[in-house]
């Protein structure tokens, strides 16, 4: 698989994006400047860059409770996002929808969700827009390990598969929905084994490996691009924090934990591989992860220094008369 | 020339086939709305229309691309209803039954009716929901459910219940160019019922209701298959020397205050006929804005005409028994005199 | 496969019971007596007959809008159901439910149902209670064809599977979903295809033969009872009628339709294979068919006979005060 | 000796133990109810307790047997509950935020609320589905949600909103112990509120209202934590010597209308406080019982006080002008004088 210099570029600049993203929202959300529920897709982040690195701002995706990662991958403004986590009139949705709702039509990023298992009928919409339209454009349909246990998933999948929708649905396995493990509330050892319930293809990708999802992803999306219909594709991984900010994650085991900081981390395993090989400079990635910084901490600064929504706000962008 | 006459089912026929025309992006999708897909001896055609053939022919004249027949999986396709609105076109999507919603309920509730808000206004959702409603057809407690209360408290979604074919063809056009999601409830029993419409494409704007009788003494405002019992009523109201004014809000979410207030400032006296349940429904809804804002133009007690709170009973006799008749109009008009 | 002369008598008379209770319901039906909607198991007997055949009253089964086969096949007193039918106050259910919601709790009977994939979370809870209980009793699950694409089931079959739920779910695919054909619908050739997505067994059978159907609902219940946990059992069959009586059938083939009748239809090939035996006489099964029309007739009198309820009904059995 | 004191969470919590330890087929199932399902350092011990702590410690007395984490498969496991219930045990099921009602509604509606019904009587389904709900939580538009209007409009439902530790023990040991589905509404802000609650088991009865505060010039009917605000609203009133009356019926369905109807024939001015949206709402549902039933003891208009008919906005500025708060009570009820 050939993966040219600037896409890696690119792959490693959204990762860093998004880590050093999530990990800014975990310290100011401990400051008391996010209120509300904030999940961390922190050490997932091959899974979203991965797949996004193969759609263009038409593309769509729908996402879930644990969005940021998807947003940022997706091309969504960091600062809008930050904004929008401190509630402030200048965020991607001016401060109403908040960390579990954040979208943006130009970006072709039709929303997270606080529903788990809400976003799979939405994206067969997408899905059923470009087919009709016969535009190409493809949808990604982010959801986790416990989403798989919802009835719209697959009410979803066997819809998408009659009509032979351009959806790729994607299966982020990070082992838990909450504290629960997935090998208590899921029946089967693999969720991409249910695609042949639906006639589909089915991979079980290593989520942690970007290398692997990349190149899953390429196949799903040239296939639903050729009108071949939809792929379950299923990434497993790993999330470095609790299910949401406050978590003491009694669940998890410390030696799991570690192994994956120290061993799977898909960053690490990323600059592990770029600097293995003579293509990229430590020197290129140290400017990114600075460039990135910057970029986060001014993100920070525009929503510290954004103002909050007028309470007139309130009355907008619905239909109201009482 | 003598006015042309149109069943209610078809009044809504002919206002999708017509925005269909105009609208490429208007599309149709539910259960058996043609019916018969994949089936060759069809070739392409419907065997359906419709469960009650309100659909029939759309088919044949628009083609499987864009009239759907869709799996028994209404989270599905009524989320891909409003996915595909959010991404630019503009579907028609059959609940079939009302009683129904409760297997789709989230991607109503929580994405089509949200969206726009949550997203601070980037997104706009013009997909309309139509269902049938209402108990008559002895089909039971399942498949008899009025259930429009229930849509009109939550706020993004716009509700519209006609009961005629006129009001039919003319809200159902504006409801599909709304660029908000709207629920469109079809009385089952009024399926036959025939009125003038005119051929040409028309609208009639949600949030504005419609004086079905003119009338000084006392205000009756109902809702779908109750207009016509109350207009009964006020039949037989006539002869006993008192004259009803029949309101029929016709969209309940916008609702048309002004039209039943002013009615009341008119007639000081207030009922409301309303085939919901009686907690939190539409009668509630309405005898409150008159205690509200009316309170002085009222010369007695609200008064309010429902089914009972208990599930619709299969037996005919249960069922006739169940549903408000004009005598119990009557009754309680009478009894505000 | 061995099975006992009385059970074999046993299955003859529930289904010859089946197919005259529902040829008399589309007498009555067109007569008038009877209002709503009316869908007839007509077709598919082997399938409630050779499942139920093993079950006690003790056991547990819900149904679908297509539910008189179940109840008969499960004990359901006739007369009660042709008065439920008629909305009399003898009726099963005093007549407040009506053909989609007979229900009969002594006889393990849980309802028809008017949601089309209604029942499998309910089973679920019978399976739960027997499994907690301790009770050794079995659930079976109805649902058609056009219910597989419904979430219900799937989270159901996920749930019974994680939690080894004695519950047998059984697909009636009689082809059609209303108008919609089962290879128009269903993403997948056969509905029990999808047990592996969720780690139980599936067998797809012929719903028209009882043998077929009764060797295998005696796996999948013996599986249960030994605590083993779920089935999902497959059974192909046809409906005779139309989905309710008024459907023209429009996209049924009449070869399809003729065919059936001629060759497959289940009460035609259990009666040439009984007496092909030497266990079974003609006779023996003319005095089953005829004590099964004298039953049918005299539900039909109790029918008409029996009063409509009291008015005062429609506030009894539900909390109101309002 | 002093009261001994819970707070509202903890007292949710005994009330299920009692009922637990009382009866062994009270049984509680819901995603993380426990928590850590089948992990094995935690020796089946819980490693949540429920998403707010409500039901720590239950695993570890009953077990995982009648502490049932579940999938997330709200219409399986609700309707599971249901299907239990009509079977012989008494589940008590988490739906944990009420917005989540969507994806397993079909199971409340349509089997849970209408089986007794429809079976004639020959069902009971003891069932409670205890469910987070309302704003405050700067949890965003999906999980802030009011909604025990939806659940009131529906027969068979029965529905409870506590506003104090005290009412939430013996409201939730009532609902355990009735034979109907019973939806008991948890406010997200109220958990760690402090109050006196009775160690032994106690039961308060369905529908039966309580007067949090006594007064002689005006009613105000508040709901969960509105009582609160309403509370407050008083005190500020009394200083301008205007006597407030406060009631919490505590359950919406059954409704006590003897108490709200005999305090509003007393004052003659009605105040109705509701976090709901405004349209088909508790407010209008109280509104119109008083407009008919207690018409003539109102000596001016019916307030309400309820959220605007908007989804909740993420942003706290917003939030807090979205939830009614005390001046806006104050003002409509010195409007009545
Ligand atoms: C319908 C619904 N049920 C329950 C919840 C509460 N909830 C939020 S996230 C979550 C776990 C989701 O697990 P998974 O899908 O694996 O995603 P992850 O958090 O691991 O990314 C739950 C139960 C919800 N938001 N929506
Ligand atoms: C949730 C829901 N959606 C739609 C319907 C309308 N409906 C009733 S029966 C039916 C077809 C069911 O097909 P299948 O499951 O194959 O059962 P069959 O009628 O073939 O026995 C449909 C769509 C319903 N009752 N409930
Ligand atoms: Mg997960
Ligand atoms: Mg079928």
């Amino acid at each position: 698989m050939h993966i040219p210099k600037d896409t890696l570029l690119w792959m490693y600049e959204r990762m860093q994006s998004i880590r050093t993203f999530e990990n800014r929202v975990k310290v100011e959300f401990g400051r008391g400047k996010i209120p509300g529920f904030v999940h961390l897709y922190a050490g997932e982040e091959a899974v979203a860059v991965g797949i996004c690195a193969h759609l263009s701002d038409a593309d769509y995706i729908t996402s879930t409770h644990r969005g940021h990662g998807h947003c940022i991958a997706k091309g969504v403004d960091v600062r809008g996002m930050m904004a929008e986590l401190f509630g402030k009139a200048t965020g991607t949705c001016k401060g109403k929808g908040g960390s579990m709702h954040i979208a943006d039509m130009e970006k072709g990023m039709l929303g997270a969700n606080g529903i788990v298992g809400g976003g799979p009928p939405l994206a067969c919409g997408a899905g059923l827009t470009a087919k009709l339209k016969q535009t190409g454009q493809v949808t990604v349909c982010f959801f986790g390990d416990g989403a798989a246990e919802q009835g719209t998933l697959h009410e979803s999948l066997n819809l998408a598969a009659i009509w032979k929708l351009p959806v790729i649905f994607v299966a982020e396995n990070n082992g838990y929905a909450e504290s629960t493990p997935v090998h208590y509330h899921c029946s089967v050892e693999n969720i991409a084994d249910r695609a042949a319930a639906y006639n589909m293809p089915g991979v079980t990708v290593d989520g942690n490996d970007i290398f692997a999802v990349y190149e899953a992803a390429g196949a799903a999306v040239a296939r639903a691009r050729a009108g071949q219909g939809p792929t379950l594709l299923e990434c497993k991984t790993y999330r470095l924090y609790g299910h949401y900010e406050g978590d003491q994650q009694t669940y998890k085991v410390a030696a799991e934990q570690q192994k994956f900081q120290h061993e799977r981390d898909p960053i690490l395993l990323f600059r592990r591989t770029l600097l293995a090989g003579t293509l990229v400079s430590e020197a290129e990635l140290k400017a990114i992860d600075e460039r990135v910084v910057a970029e986060i901490d001014a993100a920070v600064r525009f929503a510290e220094d954004s103002p909050f929504p007028d309470v007139q706000e309130t009355y907008t962008d619905v239909y109201v008369n009482y | 020339m003598a006015e042309r006459v149109l069943s209610f089912s078809q009044a809504l026929n002919e206002a999708m086939r017509q925005e269909m025309r105009r609208d490429p992006t208007v599309i149709l999708m539910g259960e058996d709305v043609a019916g018969g897909a994949n089936v060759e001896h069809l070739h392409g055609d419907e065997a359906w229309g419709g469960v009650l053939g309100v659909t029939k022919g759309l088919v044949k004249e628009f083609g499987r691309d864009r009239v759907l027949d869709t799996p028994i999986s209404e989270s599905a396709f009524i989320g891909a209803a409003v996915g595909a609105a959010v991404t630019g076109l503009r579907p028609i999507v059959e609940m079939m039954f009302v009683g129904f919603l409760g297997v789709c309920f989230d991607q109503i509730l929580n994405q089509g009716a949200k969206l726009r808000y949550m997203f601070g206004g980037k997104a706009k959702v013009p997909v309309v929901i139509r269902t049938i409603y209402g108990a008559g057809f002895r089909a039971a407690a399942q498949h008899s459910q009025v259930l429009y209360s229930l849509f009109t408290h939550i706020p993004g979604l716009k509700t519209v219940v006609p009961s005629t074919p006129y009001d039919a063809k003319g809200l159902l056009i504006s409801s599909i160019r709304d660029d908000d999601p709207v629920v469109f409830f079809e009385d089952i029993t009024l399926g036959g019922t025939k009125g003038p419409v005119p051929e040409e494409p028309y609208i009639l704007p949600l949030g504005r209701a419609d004086v079905k009788r003119a009338g000084s003494d006392v205000t009756i405002v109902a809702i779908g298959k109750m207009v016509h019992r109350a207009l009964h009523a006020a039949e037989a109201l006539q002869a006993q020397g008192k004259s009803a004014e029949v309101i029929d809000p016709r969209t309940l979410s916008p609702f048309d205050e002004e039209t039943v207030l002013a009615s009341v400032k008119k007639t000081g006296r207030l009922v409301i006929v309303d085939e919901s349940h009686p907690r939190c429904s539409m009668a509630t809804d309405i005898a409150a804005l008159v205690a509200d804002k009316g309170f002085d133009f009222l010369n007695g007690p609200i008064k309010m005409v429902t089914a009972p709170h208990t599930p619709v009973p299969f037996s005919p006799t249960l069922e006739d028994h169940y549903l408000p008749n004009p005598q119990r109009i009557i009754d309680a008009a009478l009894s505000l005199f």
